[in-house]
């Protein structure tokens, strides 16, 4: 087992500096001169001059990346010339407000969506399941946006229940901090249970169908069990896997709901950036996302292998 | 004769398909004393693996099942669900084909064995653990203890099908149906797990079906045997009577159309003409008309009936019989 | 290499065959240094167990998976040292038949174009004559062309289906074919319809076939000869009649009592506790069936049997034969 | 002479056996729709509409009318032109970016099931790159320093197409080519290039379109949020998201200003979720992938 992980994390590595790379070459995309958008109105050449000297960027590409990339891997990925805060200051500042949001909307689509997935799989093809299966498509098609505006008017213009925006560190008032997250974190849920619904629904049907389970019957057990042990443990491993691509997606989504709900988290940081062009601030946050990403994508990998029995023993 | 202990009455299932509904099982009738071996023979699609999930009520949901199911004096069809679930796994056991797919992946075998033994007996952890390892010593399983804690994936293909008869013997069944048993295994596997069906049978007076494909698997281990074709049961017998005196045409053309290994090479086997029947467009007639050499007029009007022969408990189904004593038309 | 009695050149000649893969980060043994020869018009059954490399030999041959060492001789020319075109030009003379045959035909094209698809390749370009040809062989193996070449593969029963790839086999006149497995997933009846065709086809094609299959008796009826395999390894090859009475190695001794006979006369033997096959990742050193053979000494596991001459035609790779 | 079969029953082979596909009436309305926004956004150049960017200050937020249908916007400008004009820059990106990844990836995908090997571990190696970043996160920093113009947001949302398309042409192509009718191809003597084109990508194709459709769905509600944010497509143009971007503000004055555009980018990206995932049900055999 231990050489699997060795293996898989040696494998991490390229790929984090690929997705270095590209988060560089993105920057160098920029039409213009960086200098010149840094200066803005005291652009004169004299001090742009000076300032492509301090930044190294009369240097060629490989050159810059290479000193860009040693900065990096000593933590110091650049200080904003519009805040003066570092990245690394910005970014965990921002963390827990994201962190708190994207939890509370995993933890809500899961306990809508595996319980729902459950029954709709011991009855598939009943009322209920096709009325589950419809909503949750027609979820699937509505924007986390289109959700957001929806709440809001709901909630917060007609029914003046919560706030529409504002935000309360946890610490200071635990009540207050909640009521600020309900809003934004049923947004992301709503977007989240229907994806894991129809994974974990679709697998549990085919479980549902395999010879082990007729057997499970025939053995005379309790129907409860073979649908909840029998059915739903190999089924729950397929979850697993799903759950990491859907932080990619929930990534995108608190980006969004940070941006509307007015939530001090690292995606309103990052569309903040994007406005007052404070490039430093943009490629940081990019890359450090990019990178929490393919972790986090390792640790579920490893999450699978743990669970599955069939890997564990390397049986792969 | 004492009652039966398993009496297969009119049983007919029929299934939903895209093409039309599909009588997989047609009408059949069939019995089996306590402690008897009955071989159900017949090539795929004739109904002989929906006859054995008609038995155990493990039918798919859109099936519809008619007819009766007599086990122990009990008719399974109108069990409520909760004593007939107390019934299965206790008195009436399967094994089925596929051992690779037979054993849930993600749950160790031990917890596959002592779930079954702790559902129906009562026994606490320590002593269903002692009888699991004793039922996989039983079985041939080399290192019971240690097996528990494995998973069905550390297993080779016969070893995980002995895991499933353990199983399926853990409560003293009266009835085990074995359908296909052995037909993914290789043959000198397949040797040992017959050899161990047999066995345990013997031991524990068990009466049990063999569902198989290959009449050479029934010709050696059954009392009596059923060829089913088209749905219908077409020929029952004792196993002598069957493959020395068959009065069925289908019977006889099936066994002239297995190569033996006394033949001499490159000798023409006598095949059978035409394609196997399509369940989902059922002849007015014989449904073995079209291929049988047999045939006359009157076997594309009507379906023959089950009727005796000579010899007690031999039945078939044909206005034509073959090797008939009297040489009388039935 | 061992001789074999003056015979006519063998149409295949393979010497030697290694081939392995790798599985995650263990390698396969698949087939240790197999050598047999077929001669031309002669059916040589191959046969063995599930794992005992014989459809990797099969396909080896046909240098659809490369050998890591040996060479295959078809007539006189060496295909293991052929490449690209020679190769393709090659296998216009040998076909393969496969054992599932609803997943041998590609299920989006029609029945015409997959038995004319040979000829296309092959470069013939008069449609007319592909045409001519296709209903040629269509109908030589028993279908209507004019009702079959429009259809799609899913409209045809598994035997029908089987009949249509013994046709695409054919288009083009080949002298080899390996079958690999072609009865093994059809019917008791419908398999005695295609046994019958093979033989048939046979004859009037002059072909020379290497018949792969698990079920002895399935092979004594098509075969003039017999090889016997067991993880990898030949242990035994003679003449069918020869191999069926008189069985010179323990395995095949242990796999003819084995088979279930269709008859309640004869009593099915006590199966000896042969235990279970070994796992081709990890073969046991010198002869590879000594774990489960009751005849197994020291010898059999510090040297590796040689297939050496037991009887006349008959060759067996153990250090004790029956014979 | 072998017991021949000459010929199969006339009636048998007559009535061709296959799948029906059973598309269902939710497959035809949503079909339906998406004809009728793909018409009304080629042809809204020709429509009888205002133009969409004419602003008129003094009928700011105008309730329905004869004049303006839908009424106006913040800024007094048509709402039912910039509804349908928004659907011409929402459809043409959803439709080309996914083109992009279908290209590109379904023939990345196709090679590294087939060759397999170095090239393979390269291509999944290097798409494993690109799904590092969340789709929205990248295509917001490409925008940022490529600028916000219709064909850089295409580009951009066509190459974060790829690595999906890769994949299903991926997957769809390793359970093909262990089929044996390939190996049949390869023991024929077809070249690489044939069995490719005449033998995997016919039945590939299929499975691949139906993921286009889905892929739309989704790019489309990619370039919502972008433009939602301001950061899609450059003002004044109208797109959807915009108009929802703008309508949030007056949420308490005018709802429909957000609720009109919000509807008409839910109904089409729920339309072509339908038609898609219908289609991928129909070549995926295993039950319950709707």
């Amino acid at each position: 087992m231990l050489n699997f992980v060795a293996r898989r994390l040696l494998a991490m590595l390229p790929v984090l500096l690929a997705v270095s790379l590209l988060t560089f070459l993105i920057a160098s995309l920029l039409p213009g001169d960086l200098a010149l958008v840094i200066l803005g109105d005291q652009a004169t050449p004299e001090n742009v001059a000076a300032l492509r000297r301090d930044m190294g960027l009369d240097q060629p590409l490989w050159w810059r990346y290479l000193s860009w990339l040693g900065h990096v891997v000593q933590g110091d990925l650049g200080r904003s010339f519009r805040t003066g805060q570092t990245v690394l200051q910005a970014v965990a500042e921002r963390i827990p407000v994201s962190l708190q949001l994207m939890l509370m909307a995993e933890f809500i689509g899961l306990l809508i969506g595996v319980p729902v997935a459950i029954a709709c799989a011991a009855r598939a093809g009943g009322a209920f399941d096709r009325f589950m299966t419809g909503s949750a498509f027609a979820m699937l098609s509505m924007p986390s946006f289109l959700t957001a505006i929806l709440l809001i008017y709901l909630f917060a213009v007609e029914l003046r229940w919560l706030p529409a925006t504002g935000y309360v560190p946890f610490t200071e008032a635990p009540l207050a901090n909640l009521r600020f997250f309900v809003l934004p974190a049923l947004t992301l849920a709503l977007a989240e249970w229907p994806g894991i619904m129809r994974v974990l629904r679709s697998d549990m049907i085919a479980t549902l169908q395999e010879d082990y389970i007729a057997l499970a019957k025939a053995k005379g057990l309790k129907p409860s069990r073979i649908l909840l042990v029998h059915a739903l443990k190999p089924s729950s491993l397929t979850l697993v896997t799903v759950t990491g691509i859907n932080i990619g997606r929930l990534l995108g989504g608190t980006l969004i709901v940070e941006t509307i709900f007015a939530l001090p988290g690292i995606g309103r940081l990052l569309v903040g950036a994007i406005y007052t062009r404070d490039l430093v601030i943009l490629q940081g946050v990019v890359l450090l996302v990019a990178c929490g990403f393919v972790i986090v994508n390792f640790i579920v990998d490893m999450l699978y292998a743990v669970l599955d029995p069939r890997i564990r023993h390397g049986h792969a | 004769m004492t009652a039966p202990l398993l009496a297969i009455e009119d049983v007919a299932v029929e299934l939903p398909t895209p093409r039309g509904n599909l009588r997989a099982v047609d009408h059949v009738d069939l019995s089996l004393q306590a402690g008897r071996t009955l071989g159900i023979v017949g090539e795929s699609g004739c109904g002989k693996t929906m006859l054995s999930r008609a038995v155990l009520q493990l039918l798919p949901k859109k099936a519809k099942l008619t007819g009766r199911v007599m086990f122990d004096g009990e008719d399974l069809v109108r069990l409520e669900p909760e004593s007939l679930r107390r019934l299965r796994g206790r008195d009436l056991a399967v094994v089925f084909q596929d051992p690779m797919t037979s054993l849930n992946p993600v749950l160790t075998i031990g917890t596959q064995l002592m779930e079954t033994i702790q559902e129906h007996l009562e026994l606490d952890a320590p002593a269903a653990k002692a009888r699991s390892i004793e039922l996989l010593a039983a079985v041939g399983i080399p290192a019971p203890e240690q097996r528990l804690a494995q998973y069905p994936h550390q297993c080779s293909g016969g070893m995980r099908q002995r895991i499933a008869i353990a199983i399926a013997l853990s409560c003293e069944p009266k009835l085990l149906i074995a359908d296909e048993p052995t037909t993914a295994l290789d043959v000198t596997i397949q040797a040992q797990i017959l050899d161990l069906l047999a066995r345990e049978q013997r031991r524990r007076h068990m009466a049990m079906i063999i569902i198989t494909h290959d009449l050479g698997v029934v010709a050696g281990r059954a009392d009596e045997v059923a060829v089913m074709y088209a749905g219908r049961v077409v020929e029952r017998a004792p196993t002598q009577a069957l493959f020395k005196r068959m009065h069925m045409p289908y019977t006889e053309a099936l066994l002239a159309a297995i190569p033996k290994l006394d033949t001499a090479p490159h000798t023409p086997l006598p095949a059978i003409s035409g394609r196997p029947p399509d369940p989902t467009r059922p002849l007015k007639g014989c449904s073995f008309a079209p291929r049988c050499s047999y045939a006359g007029g009157r076997c594309q009007e009507a379906k023959p009936v089950l009727t005796s022969a000579e010899v007690s408990g031999h039945l078939y189904a044909c206005f034509h019989p073959i090797r008939m004593t009297e040489g009388i038309e039935a | 290499m061992m001789q074999l009695a003056a015979r006519p050149a063998p149409l295949l000649n393979v010497d030697n065959l290694v081939v392995e893969y790798g599985l995650g980060n263990k390698i396969v043994h698949a087939v240790s240094g197999v050598s047999l020869q077929v001669a031309r018009g002669e059916t040589l059954g191959l046969v063995g167990e599930s794992g005992c490399g014989k459809s990797t030999l099969g396909r080896a041959v046909l240098q659809l998976r490369r050998a890591k060492s040996g060479r295959v001789m078809f007539d006189g020319e060496d295909l293991t040292a052929m490449e690209g075109e020679a190769l393709r030009r090659m296998r216009r003379r040998v076909q393969l038949i496969f054992q599932d045959p609803i997943a041998s035909l590609n299920p989006r094209r029609r029945i015409g174009d997959i038995v004319a698809e040979p000829l296309i390749i092959a470069g013939i370009k008069d449609a007319a004559e592909r045409k001519r040809r296709v209903h040629e062989v269509l109908s030589a193996v028993g279908l209507d062309p004019d009702l079959v070449a429009t259809r799609l593969p899913h409209e045809f029963s598994g035997g029908q289906c089987q009949r249509i790839c013994i046709a695409r086999s054919l288009v083009l006149n080949p002298e080899f074919i390996v079958c690999d497995e072609p009865v093994s997933a059809l019917d008791v009846s419908i398999r005695a319809q295609i046994l019958n065709l093979l033989e048939e086809m046979k004859a009037r094609f002059g072909l020379t076939l290497l018949f792969i299959a698990h079920d002895l008796a399935v092979v004594k009826a098509v075969s003039d000869r017999v090889a016997v395999m067991y993880l990898g390894r030949l242990c035994e090859v003679a003449p069918s009649e020869q191999l069926f009475a008189r069985p010179a190695h323990p395995y095949t001794a242990l796999l003819l009592q084995a088979i279930p006979v269709p008859d309640p006369d004869v009593r099915p033997a006590e199966s000896v506790a042969a235990g279970e096959p070994p796992s081709p990742i990890a073969p046991p050193s010198g002869c590879r069936f000594r774990t489960r053979c009751p005849r197994a000494d020291q010898r059999c596991s510090a040297e590796i049997p040689e297939l050496r001459q037991v009887a006349p035609g008959q060759f067996a790779a153990c250090h004790h034969p029956l014979a | 002479m072998a017991t021949l079969e000459l010929s199969i029953q006339d009636e048998e082979v007559a009535a061709p056996v296959g799948r029906k596909p059973k598309l269902g009436l939710l497959f035809w309305i949503a079909s339906a729709w998406v004809a009728i926004i793909l018409s009304l956004a080629i042809l809204a150049p020709v429509l009888p509409l205002q133009n969409p960017t004419d602003m008129d200050m003094l009928e700011r937020r105008a309730a329905f009318s004869g004049e303006h249908w839908l009424g106006t916007d913040g800024l007094g400008r048509d709402e039912l032109a910039r509804l349908i004009f928004g659907a011409r820059v929402s459809l043409t990106v959803g439709l080309i970016a996914p083109m992009i990844g279908l290209v590109i990836g379904g023939a990345l995908g196709l090679l590294a099931g087939y060759f397999r090997g170095r090239f393979e571990t390269l291509v999944v190696g290097s798409m494993d790159v690109l799904l590092a970043f969340p789709p929205l996160i990248f295509a917001l920093a490409v925008v940022a320093y490529l600028g916000q113009s219709v064909p850089n947001l295409t580009i951009v949302l066509g190459v974060l197409g790829i690595p999906a398309f890769m994949r299903v042409a991926r997957a769809a192509t390793l359970t093909l080519a262990r089929r044996e009718f390939v190996i049949a191809a390869e023991a024929l003597g077809a070249s690489h290039a044939r069995i490719l084109l005449r033998e995997l990508l016919p039945n590939v194709i299929l499975p691949l379109l139906a993921f286009f459709l889905l892929g739309v769905a989704v790019t489309i509600v990619v370039e919502g949020a972008l433009s939602f944010l301001g950061l899609g497509v450059p003002p004044p143009m109208p797109s959807w998201g915009s108009m929802i971007g703008e309508g949030r503000d007056s949420l308490d004055v005018a709802p429909r200003l957000a609720f009109l555009p919000a509807a008409a980018l839910f109904a089409t990206v729920l339309a072509f979720n339908l038609v898609g995932d219908t289609l991928r049900a129909l070549t995926d055999p295993r039950q319950g992938a709707l």
